[in-house]
């Protein structure tokens, strides 16, 4: 487990390295969160990528609708470097809702492919260059509806239930006479 | 009188009617083709084998395999069930298949795989033999030339099909036919380099005494074997119906009957081939030698059961080998039947000549 | 402390020769499981499994021990648990009724994770150790008040099958072994 | 758009004028020009080899060129899911979506909200949950096998698989009463703790399956033919396997030394005594090779488990912060039964607000979640990426090149499971 001083050691390192292409580092549990402004993704990535780390575990999108953007963070690591595998950083950058353009990391981290094509079907957010940008878990009508977008309610369940007519009469009785 | 000769008259009849039908079950080219070794036989063999196989399979793999439908005979008539259920399972025929090869393909394989029983000899008894005794004299040639029949009809039925996993199937199957059917002719006809004829009659004689070619050139009993099992896609070369690479490979299509014929083809070829191996390296109807006049018992029924019996071990080793192996690649099974198994037949051979030489 | 290690290793090579003697090694392996089969096969419906206590099989409830909390209800997973209310006469006021709840199941949806059980604070909730039921038809699947208190009887069980339990072997790995009649918890 | 889950009405799609992107198909139905010796086979998904995917393959003669996964026949919406339900709920969710190694589906998520939570579970909850996951992994890596040998006809090894896997199911069931879907570890601890005889049974499960290890062996990995079939097929590189993010046995048997218990050990891996086995080949035979020296090395780490189970007998399995405070029936019913009953704030759990990442190594290979909470009973964002999912690009590029023959080889080597991959 990396304690607390190392991951802030290594975020501090991460900031000098990184220098001003990055506005924010943040320490969270698990992981360190560098933002970039989109028009600096790429250059961060490639950065990112010189210094090792080398594969995208997760492509998370998050929809922060009372903002009015999307989140799209990259949580990118590294298998061949054993002091950085240790560290899962966040390389997020933010994207207007009604106008989601993103530069695909693709071509840098071909691992993104696939988790990039679901931020697509899931928040319909459009990823520039992209060489194979479809739907795929969801067939397309379904992904045209942006299903995980915050605006897409789920509604649950209550806790209750209606007895049928018949047993409410039943246990009606029963229970008086109990 | 008249009473007497009602009588007589009767017994005439039942007598002559009954001797003429045993006569007729016992017509060579009748018993051949249609009892044992053929038709009834085939399927009786075919389907206690394929019962073996499940339960051999089953006990290697921590199963029982089928039970349920006959628990007091180890589920020996699952197989029955299975049969009536393909017969009343609704034959489907695609639009886009070709329909008259589609239909009749089936039956024809079915019908020349089992065309070999038909011109062997399974008994020394002269009467018994099926084909005159000239043509007697290449029944060796004849049998081997008629066991290359049927694949063709498999690559039609790929082919008429019309779907993609059935033309990969039939591909494979064709590719296979050219890579076994040399290894298993030459492989049998070793045979005939050493006894000097391709009379199975002198060849079987010849192994009298314990003397089975079998034990003189396992070399060539060994090529034959394994040719056997790829023409028959038996594992590990069924690969020309693998399952999870090509559905059903040619037999994709079929439903019903049709496939349950499909699949009882496979296991009738496997059946013949298994007679011929018997009666080439396996002493035939030997050790049991019959009287020169022996009757329908003697002559026919009794040696024609030995070599049933035999085949049937022969069988039953086969399939034991689905517990054991899995399947190869269609360019590794060439590749073993051109380089391995073809040369062994070829080695096979050599020594067959050299000891028909020697001995 | 002691972080694992990574160790590098070879998949070993087999020659042509050698590869003679692996057929024959897992031909012989094969047969000496056609002539001693390992099997350990539950013959369902005339064998049954007598399951431990600690089985998460169909839940049932105390009517008695349940104070309405809807705890089950809320910890739910999938909905199958759902509160039902009644009106009773209220004791101290007879004018004014008095609304109790009173959870139901729905084995359409019910996954036997058993948070219900363990979330109800008077345990009036609790698992049978029978997991085959068989209903006729799916409106009975939901069970109310009355038939929710009623413990399922396994079919199985109930026609006579003859009840099997496992037990651990370091050779066998499982062994089947009959329950005789005195035998049974 | 509102989908209300009682209302029996289903979202209208209006079908005929949604356009994306170029095609305007369903995926596998547009309409391609093609060369003229090429032809397109679709594997699946009702194709005996497939799994609950499609594979769409063009193949020039028998090798085939392109292959283009086709994912989502079981996608079950778990990350949409998860969003509208309490933090206690999503435990059986995502457990489904790898029933056999359920255990390993769980942790990471009940780890992600432990963190947030602020809260590390007891010395003996670790243990179990270890135990529970190494059990998973082994019963994981069988029913690979069980599907590896089938795909390559070898029906003895499917069989084998899955009647051994049945020890560990049983275990399983012991431990925690389900047979498949455990449900065990929860936010500060796990829900029951070992039965009396539970380490015996675990010890004599790992005698009898050691020996069964080298049946496999004999049977199936030195069989010839099968070795045959695998030995160079679906080469990946280390490079490659790094570029492709594969995960787990897959990486390792491509010589890249990753494993989320070695790198960031989490529950109580680091006190155990193991080794991680890489192979360099990167094919299928050493994909395969590689399990198995796994399911040695879990079989070792239940043997240490076993040892500390009996040492930390009729210890607590629950954090205080939901077990000091409950009430005397809680206590007995722990002490009779071993089984921990749940506090009812658990329905309604309040999570801080803040961002978890949480990885651990299932079976399969490594797992990820990543919560977000606004602190509020509900997540504000679940974002789960699975081993499967991960390793289905290998299918793109990994394939093309090889016979149609290999297709299954390569799948059955790759471990792939479409409900984990779909979730």
């Amino acid at each position: 487990m990396s304690s607390n001083d190392q991951l802030k050691n290594f975020s501090e390192k991460l900031k000098e390295n990184l220098g001003d292409l990055i506005s924010k580092v943040e320490i969270h549990k698990g992981f360190i969160l560098i933002e970039t402004h989109i028009d600096k993704v790429r250059e961060t990535a490639k950065k990112l990528k010189e210094i090792g780390f080398d594969h995208v575990k997760s492509v998370t999108v998050v929809d922060r609708m009372k903002d009015g953007v999307f989140e799209v963070g990259y949580h990118v690591s590294s298998y061949l470097n054993k002091d950085l595998a240790k560290y899962v950083v966040e390389l997020v950058t933010t994207v207007p809702r009604d106008k989601p353009l993103v530069p695909s990391l693709t071509d840098i981290w071909l691992s993104a492919e696939f988790q990039e094509r679901e931020a697509y079907e899931g928040f319909g957010i459009i990823f520039k260059d992209h060489p194979d940008l479809r739907p795929i878990l969801l067939a397309p009508p379904v992904a045209e509806l942006k299903p995980m977008r915050k605006d897409f309610v789920v509604k649950e369940e209550g806790i209750y239930r209606e007895l049928p007519k018949k047993e409410n009469v039943s246990s009606k009785v029963s229970e008086k006479k109990g | 009188m008249a009473y007497i000769s009602i009588w007589t008259l009767t017994r005439d009849v039942i007598s002559t009617v009954f001797w003429g039908i045993v006569k007729l079950i016992f017509w060579p080219p009748i018993y051949q083709f249609v009892i044992i070794p053929g038709l009834v036989a085939a399927l009786v063999v075919v389907i206690s084998i394929i019962w073996f196989e499940r339960k051999a399979a089953a006990r290697v793999q921590m199963r029982y395999g089928p039970l349920e439908v006959s628990p007091k005979l180890a589920g020996y008539l699952q197989l029955f069930a299975d049969l009536i259920r393909y017969s009343f399972q609704e034959i489907i025929i695609p639009r886009t298949a070709d329909i008259i090869p589609f239909i009749t393909s089936p039956f024809f394989a079915l019908l020349l795989s089992l065309l070999p029983l038909a011109v062997i000899p399974v008994s020394p008894v002269k009467w018994t033999w099926p084909l005159t005794l000239s043509a007697m004299r290449y029944s060796v040639l004849i049998a081997a030339a008629l066991t290359t029949l049927s694949p063709i009809f498999i690559v039609a039925m790929g082919w008429a099909s019309n779907n993609r996993f059935s033309t990969i199937g039939s591909m494979r199957e064709s590719f296979l036919i050219t890579a076994y059917e040399l290894s298993a002719i030459i492989g049998i006809f070793s045979v005939v380099a050493t006894v000097h004829s391709f009379d199975f009659t002198n060849i079987v004689n010849f192994q009298g005494g314990g003397k089975w070619l079998g034990l003189i050139n396992p070399i060539a009993l060994l090529a034959a074997f394994i040719a056997t099992l790829i023409s028959t896609s038996a594992f590990p070369f069924e690969i020309s119906d693998a399952e999870n690479e090509i559905v059903a490979g040619p037999f994709t299509e079929y439903s019903g009957l049709m496939y349950g014929v499909n699949m009882g083809t496979a296991y009738i070829k496997r059946w013949a081939m298994s007679v011929l191996i018997v009666l080439a390296f396996l002493g035939g109807w030997r050790p049991y030698i019959p009287p020169p006049n022996a009757g329908y018992i003697a002559g026919y029924l009794v040696p024609s059961l030995i070599v049933s019996a035999k085949a049937v071990v022969v069988m039953a080793l086969m399939s034991f080998l689905r517990a054991v192996y899995g399947r190869y690649r269609i360019d590794q099974a060439l590749h073993i039947s051109w380089k391995y198994v073809f040369a062994l037949a070829i080695a096979g051979f050599g020594l067959g000549i050299l000891e028909g030489y020697l001995l | 402390m002691m972080p694992a290690k990574f160790v590098h290793k070879k998949t070993p090579k087999i020659g042509v020769l050698s590869s003679i003697g692996k057929n024959a090694s897992a031909l012989v392996l094969g047969l000496k499981y056609f002539f001693e089969p390992n099997r350990f096969t539950l013959m369902y419906p005339r064998e049954y499994i007598v399951l431990d206590k600690r089985y998460r099989g169909f839940i049932v409830l105390i009517k008695n021990k349940c104070i309405g909390c809807e705890s089950c209800a809320r910890v739910c997973p999938t909905g199958a648990m759902k509160m039902v209310k009644f009106e009773v006469p209220n004791p101290k006021n007879p004018e004014k009724k008095k609304i109790v709840k009173y959870p139901t199941i729905n084995h359409q949806r019910c996954v036997y994770c058993g948070f219900c059980v363990d979330i109800c604070p008077t345990e009036a909730l609790y698992h049978v150790p029978v997991h085959d039921v068989v209903y006729f038809n799916l409106a009975d699947m939901i069970q109310y008040v009355e038939s929710f208190q009623k413990e399922p009887v396994s079919p199985t069980a109930a026609e006579g099958a003859v009840p099997v339990k496992y037990i651990f072997d370091p050779e066998r790995g499982l062994v089947k072994v009959r329950i005789k009649e005195g035998e049974k918890q | 758009m509102i989908i209300d889950m009682q209302s029996s009405e289903v979202p209208r799609l209006n079908m005929s004028s949604w356009e994306i992107g170029e095609s305007r198909y369903l995926p596998g139905m547009e309409i391609k020009k093609l060369g003229k010796e090429k032809f397109v086979v679709y594997i699946g998904p009702q194709h005996p080899g497939s799994g609950h995917m499609r594979i769409i393959i063009k193949v020039d003669g028998d090798v085939i060129v392109e292959a283009d996964p086709d994912l989502g026949y079981v996608h079950r919406t778990m990350e949409k899911l998860s969003e509208g339900r309490a933090y206690i709920k999503i435990i059986p969710l995502v457990e489904r979506m790898a029933i056999l190694d359920a255990c390993n589906a769980t942790l990471p998520y009940v780890e992600a909200v432990e963190k947030l939570l602020g809260l590390e579970a007891p010395e003996r909850a670790k243990y179990l949950r270890v135990a529970l996951c190494e059990i998973n992994r082994i019963a994981s890596h069988l029913y690979g096998f069980g599907i590896f040998g089938v795909f390559l006809g070898h029906s003895t090894m499917y069989m084998w698989g899955f009647g051994d896997r049945e020890i560990l199911v049983e275990l399983a069931e012991k431990l925690t009463g389900a047979r498949l879907t455990h449900t065990y570890p929860i936010f500060g601890g796990v829900r029951r703790d070992a039965p009396q005889n539970f380490t015996d049974n675990l010890r004599k499960a790992i005698r009898y399956l050691r020996k069964r290890l080298e049946d496999y062996r004999r049977m199936f990995l030195d069989n010839p033919v099968i070795r045959k079939r695998l030995e160079g097929v679906g080469i990946v590189s280390k490079r490659a396997a790094t570029d492709l993010g594969l995960v787990g046995p897959n990486l390792r048997a491509s010589g890249v030394e990753y494993d989320v218990r070695a790198v960031e050990p989490y529950e109580a891996y680091d006190e155990f005594d193991f080794e991680i086995p890489v192979f360099e080949e990167g094919d299928s035979l050493a994909r395969a090779w590689v399990r198995v020296e796994e399911i040695k090395q879990s079989l070792r780490i239940l043997e240490q488990v076993a040892d500390k189970l009996d040492k930390t007998k009729g210890q607590q399995i629950m954090h205080d912060r939901f077990w000091a405070k409950v009430p005397p029936l809680y206590k007995k019913v722990f002490e009779a039964e071993g089984r921990v009953k749940l506090m009812p704030l658990f329905a309604i759990l309040r999570v801080p607000k803040g961002r978890a990442f949480a990885r651990t190594e299932a079976g399969r290979g490594e797992i990820t979640y990543y919560i977000e909470s606004d602190g509020k009973d509900k997540p504000y964002r679940v974002r789960i990426v699975s081993p499967s999912y991960r390793n289905a690009i290998m299918f793109k590029y990994a394939i093309p090149g090889h016979r149609v023959a290999d297709l299954p080889a390569i799948y059955g080597s790759f471990d792939y499971f479409p409900p984990e991959a779909d979730r």
